[in-house]
């Protein structure tokens, strides 16, 4: 997957046609293979776009960032990338007509050790789904929204759920412990857009800034839960986890337990569907209420 | 002050770590979920002190907590009681294992602000119950840049004892602290090991250290000229460069976690009914409320602006202060940035910007 | 440092409404003694607890020559100020850290002419050094308070600008931004006023400012532009503090720590600063 | 016999951790006004028994109900929490509760996988009219938590029970 000249060739004719005043692309680090997000604002740095399958922060990031505020924006999106983008559009964080959306086919993005992501392995909606331009696949134009595979339930998840529940509560005490509280996973996430996050407000009896398992476990599951139905699995947060601690495992488990439950919603596929709290169905499970 | 040396293999130096840990409390990088942190170890086979930089978190919660309980309150019908809380690790004598000379150095830095004019009394005795076992890299890592800042190679390890790999095996092991000799005598090693194993060091031990050093010194990748890119960021506070720079950052504030010399905190409450808990915690200037006050005015409002305070604050500020640089060239915000943002090439571009002009 | 950052209580002796949302806290040491262990000079500042809701920084409004109190004056801004103003009455308990601080030049302006500047709750920092200056009347020149607020139902601290007012030694000049039918000072918002009725003095004056930092801004504007030197002109300065021991690096501007070398500055001083307040 | 039983009720998730003599479990109820809370206050007036251990809550509507009250309610006092709002359908605000049950199975499944017992978050549908139906609920809730032992996950400074 290489689409580099592709979309140095876009971004100079965009900026060329004075459609774009950014463009938030990747470059090279310099020194490794490694890459770096970067907003291109003087068409003459176009030639530093690239894009490999080392292109693997979630770009819809910098769309809540001061420096594309109130600007027209090209962009570049992967499979996952364009979900969280279809939601930002469906939940009125950015404008349509502000953005020019490359839309990449992806066909799976690696880490550090060359391996192929976890959440590439699994992704259902490897195509991006808003676009103005696709590049790679053969379906370019058109959608392809489930792709060929089948929704599978994260091999994390499954083995986790399968352990006896004094196994799994030990577990997560030990990531919540491991949790340094430097709220990354939050800032990282493009669907994390609040001004101030609910968790920081300075109301002593809710929410406390404090390091501790406690607050720790209250953070994160109030972030899981805000963002259950809505998650794309870009994994932003663990990349920006200092403790890399395993974040998936909650979003992967509400998204399987959403998927299974609620007429097999997926967040952002669908274009104007919002998360899945902000819609319900008379068919929805009943049977774990008495 | 000359200060003893000691040559061993790795055999001994393991008997040597496994002493300390029979005889003091022990903190030495444990691994979780792929990452390395400072935690109480009672056995070698529990931790890895030789782990590498890169995924290994500073010792900096071990003397500044993550999460310190300032005071607990009590309101009742009579008043309000106000107790001081018993802070962890302030008594008995610890041992830090495995630390890299620039988390070391890191502690030399802190010192500063924590003793000028308030001092910090529970940093002060942390610091005084504490040696440091530090471990002299054999080659930096892909971000470290710790020798292009202002101590030169020979001082990068600064505290107490510090272990070099030398060639064929050997391991020195150089007490470099007046605490670190008499923990080194204390633990009465010598006899307990045969000559072959612990012995001192003679006349060619100098020369051997040195040339690892010197190889040591040689393979940084990053380098820069300290002296000039300080004095020239000391002048560019208004340079538009630091918007361009801070562009991709997403103010996410891992690096000031991960930070070894980053000491800003914040101040909460917990409150339940009648009781309540006051912790410090650390805290970012990358964080947009910072340093916003109630009434909404914010003196650093926009990104760029709190990029600008990190990263003068890190190289010119404190410099100013305290007369050491606040960076010690480790390299773990760099590694930590989800972004892959490097301090080292944001402050050599900004400079070279500034040269332009 | 822990215990640095523990708090003393203190009760409320009393609970002055001076405007619609700022009101004036009177406090006295709980424990016996303190209160006269507790010596502070005008300007310096304190760290106000409301336990259980967090912890704000405010100047001390009072002058240690009235002994056995201090003020504190609050508006509502936050979170921490509204709890402060909707749960505490008079003989509840409030946690105190301090004093922390520099204070106002007291060496340098003896002898001198004073002139006071404040707008708003800007009055309480100066309120404490003009108590103090009424307290050791003697040792100044002229005396002149330029008081502004939005409406006079903002002006702080009415009881005593009427004891001011009729204070022979002092004179006190109240302004504020739009007419009102009942208001017979003047009008108009606090440079205007400095520039065209007060029109202070140059030589061996001392000019005292303290407001919105908007309305310091402008003042100090006005005043280059009526002639006075940087070095006479202070103002104290208003930062988001926690610690105020000059650890927790909140209110740095350059390698300067409000908390620790100011809150008090000169003109002369802030022009060194980089523009970050 | 009894005592003795009762004396080794260990908690769920922590077995190491035993249950004090006589423990009684504390439950938050989270009601909703309009059929739920009513149901409570005929089961009151009609004088049914029900077990004292639950603390009631009464909010405008079970989508009222934000996971993080079922979170912060286990986070401290509470040992398990009932959540109760009208019937499908019967929702005072037409289609509040439908909302809801979205939200409390997520809530739940996510508990759970995170290591609380899944009985330690319980919900139910009660309608004004059903005061039995109410007395049961709680009974069976409070049955259940009983098994369970006290909780001890993630409790916040002062809540650590010892």
């Amino acid at each position: 997957m290489n689409y580099t000249k592709q979309i140095q060739d876009i971004a100079a004719k965009l900026f060329a046609e004075g459609k774009i005043d950014v463009f938030v692309g990747y470059r090279m680090n310099g020194f490794d293979d490694n890459q770096v997000p970067v907003l291109i604002t003087d068409p003459q740095d176009v030639s530093k776009l690239v894009f490999t399958d080392k292109s693997v922060f979630n770009l819809v990031n910098y769309l809540k960032s001061d420096h594309t505020r109130r600007k027209r924006v090209g962009l570049v999106v992967k499979g996952c990338d364009s979900r969280s983008l279809n939601l930002m559009l469906t939940e009125s964080q950015v404008k349509r007509q502000n953005l020019y959306i490359i839309g990449i086919a992806c066909e799976g993005v690696v880490d550090d050790a060359g391996q192929k992501m976890q959440n590439c392995t699994e992704c259902v909606v490897p195509d991006a789904v808003v676009f103005d331009e696709l590049l790679g696949g053969t379906l370019s134009g058109s959608l392809t929204l489930t792709g060929s595979k089948p929704y599978q339930v994260n091999a994390d998840v499954t083995a986790l759920a399968a352990m006896p529940l004094t196994e799994r509560a030990a577990y997560f005490e030990e990531v919540f412990e491991n949790c340094i509280r430097c709220n990354a996973c939050r800032h990282s996430c493009p669907l994390c857009y609040c001004a101030k996050c609910c968790i920081d407000q300075e109301t002593a009896t809710l929410y406390n800034g404090a390091n501790t398992t406690s607050s720790a476990f209250h953070a994160l599951m109030t972030w899981s839960l805000h963002l259950a139905g809505r998650c794309v699995d870009c994994r932003n947060c663990e990349k920006a986890c200092p403790s890399h601690l395993p974040l998936h495992l909650l979003h992967k488990q509400n998204e399987s337990v959403i998927y299974e439950n609620f007429q097999e919603h997926l967040a952002g596929v669908i274009p104007e569907d919002r998360g899945a709290f902000y819609k319900y169905s008379l068919k929805d499970p009943d049977d774990f209420i008495m | 002050m000359n200060f003893s040396t000691f040559v061993t293999d790795k055999a001994g130096l393991h008997k040597f770590y496994e002493d300390i840990m029979a005889s003091h409390e022990t903190f030495a990088p444990v691994e979780k979920f792929g990452k390395f942190d400072f935690k109480k170890v009672t056995s070698l086979s529990e931790c890895d002190p030789e782990s590498p930089i890169a995924k290994t978190l500073s010792i900096k919660p071990l003397f500044f907590p993550r999460s310190a309980k300032v005071m607990k309150y009590v309101a009742t019908s009579s008043g309000t009681d106000v107790s001081e809380t018993d802070e962890d690790h302030l008594a008995g004598n610890r041992v830090i294992l495995g630390v890299k000379h620039c988390d070391a150095r890191s502690l030399q830095v802190l010192d500063k602000v924590y003793n000028w004019d308030y001092i910090d009394t529970d940093y002060q005795k942390r610091r005084e119950n504490t040696v440091i076992v530090s471990t002299r890299c054999d080659k930096a890592e892909t971000h470290c840049f710790c020798t292009s800042l202002d101590y030169d190679v020979e001082n990068l390890d600064a505290l107490d004892v510090v272990v070099v790999n030398g060639t064929e095996g050997k391991i020195y092991i150089k007490a470099r602290t007046e605490k670190g000799e008499t923990f080194i005598s204390g633990m009465n090693i010598d006899n307990r090991l045969s000559k072959n194993e612990w012995r001192k060091a003679d006349d060619k031990t100098a020369g051997e250290i040195k040339t690892q050093y010197e190889s040591f010194a040689g393979s940084f990748r990053l380098k820069m000229d300290y002296k000039e890119v300080n004095e020239k960021l000391s002048k560019i506070f208004d340079t538009p460069e630091f918007e361009n720079v801070s562009g991709n950052c997403i103010s996410c504030n891992t690096c000031a976690f991960v930070c070894p010399t980053c000491h800003c905190f914040k101040i909460s409450d917990e409150k339940v009914k009648d009781t309540g808990v006051r912790y410090k915690s650390y805290d970012s200037c990358n964080n947009g409320y910072f340093t916003l006050m109630a009434g909404g005015h914010n003196p650093r409002p926009v990104k760029y602006r709190r990029w600008r305070q990190r990263a003068m604050h890190k190289f010119v500020y404190y410099k100013e202060r305290f007369g050491v640089n606040l960076c010690v060239g480790c390299g773990k915000c760099t590694i930590s940035c989800p972004v892959n943002i490097s301090i080292f090439e944001v402050v050599n571009q900004v400079s070279a910007a500034s040269m332009q002009e | 440092m822990e215990k640095l950052l523990v708090p003393t209580i203190c009760k409320v002796d009393k609970v002055i409404q001076e405007t619609p949302d700022i009101r004036t806290y009177r406090l006295k040491f709980r424990e016996e003694g303190l209160m006269e262990k507790f010596t502070f000079l005008p300007g310096q500042f304190v760290e106000f607890s409301l336990l259980g809701s967090g912890e704000c920084t405010f100047c001390i409004a009072s002058s240690a020559t009235r002994k056995g109190y201090f003020d504190c004056s609050i508006k509502k801004a936050g979170v921490v100020t509204a709890d402060i103003q909707n749960s505490i009455e008079e003989g509840d308990e409030v946690g105190i850290r301090g004093p922390f601080g520099n204070w106002f030049p007291l060496d340098d302006i003896k002898g001198k002419n004073l002139l006071f500047v404040g707008g708003g709750i800007g009055l309480a920092p100066l309120r404490s050094l003009i108590q103090y200056c009424i307290d050791n009347r003697s040792d100044y020149k002229d005396f002149t308070i330029l008081y502004g607020a939005r409406t006079s139902a903002d002006l702080c601290y009415k009881d005593e600008i009427k004891e001011w007012q009729d204070n022979k030694s002092l004179k006190i000049m109240l302004t504020i931004d739009k007419p009102e039918d009942t208001w017979k000072d003047n009008v108009g918002v606090v440079p205007k006023i400095l520039e065209e009725v007060v029109k202070p003095v140059i030589e061996n004056t001392k000019v005292i400012t303290c407001g919105p930092p908007i309305m310091i801004k402008y003042t100090i504007q006005s005043l280059i532009k009526l002639g006075f030197a940087d070095k006479d002109i202070i103002t104290t300065l208003e930062m988001k503090m926690q610690c105020g021991l000059g650890k927790c690096g909140r209110c740095n501007i350059g390698s300067t720590y409000v908390c620790k070398d100011g809150p008090v500055f000169t003109n002369e001083q802030l022009k060194m600063l980089p523009d970050e307040f | 016999m009894e005592a003795e039983v009762k004396d080794q009720l260990v908690s769920i998730e922590k077995p190491g951790l035993i249950a004090p003599p006589n423990w009684e479990p504390v439950i938050m109820g989270i009601l909703c006004n309009w059929c739920s809370y009513a149901g409570s206050d005929l089961t009151g007036t009609s004088r049914i028994q029900y077990p004292p251990n639950i603390r009631i809550i009464r909010v405008p509507c079970s989508s009222r109900v934000d996971p993080w009250f079922l979170i912060k309610s286990l986070q401290t006092t509470a040992d398990g929490v009932l959540v109760s709002g009208c019937h499908p359908g019967d929702c005072h605000y037409i289609s509040g509760n439908y909302y809801a049950r979205r939200r409390f199975l997520v809530t739940k499944k996510l508990l759970n996988f995170v290591g609380f017992h899944e009985n330690r978050i319980q919900f139910s549908w009660v309608s004004a009219a059903e005061g039995p139906k109410f007395a049961k609920v709680v009974a069976k809730v409070t049955d259940d938590i009983k098994k369970l032992g006290p909780l001890h996950l993630y409790k916040k400074e002062n809540f650590e029970k010892k």
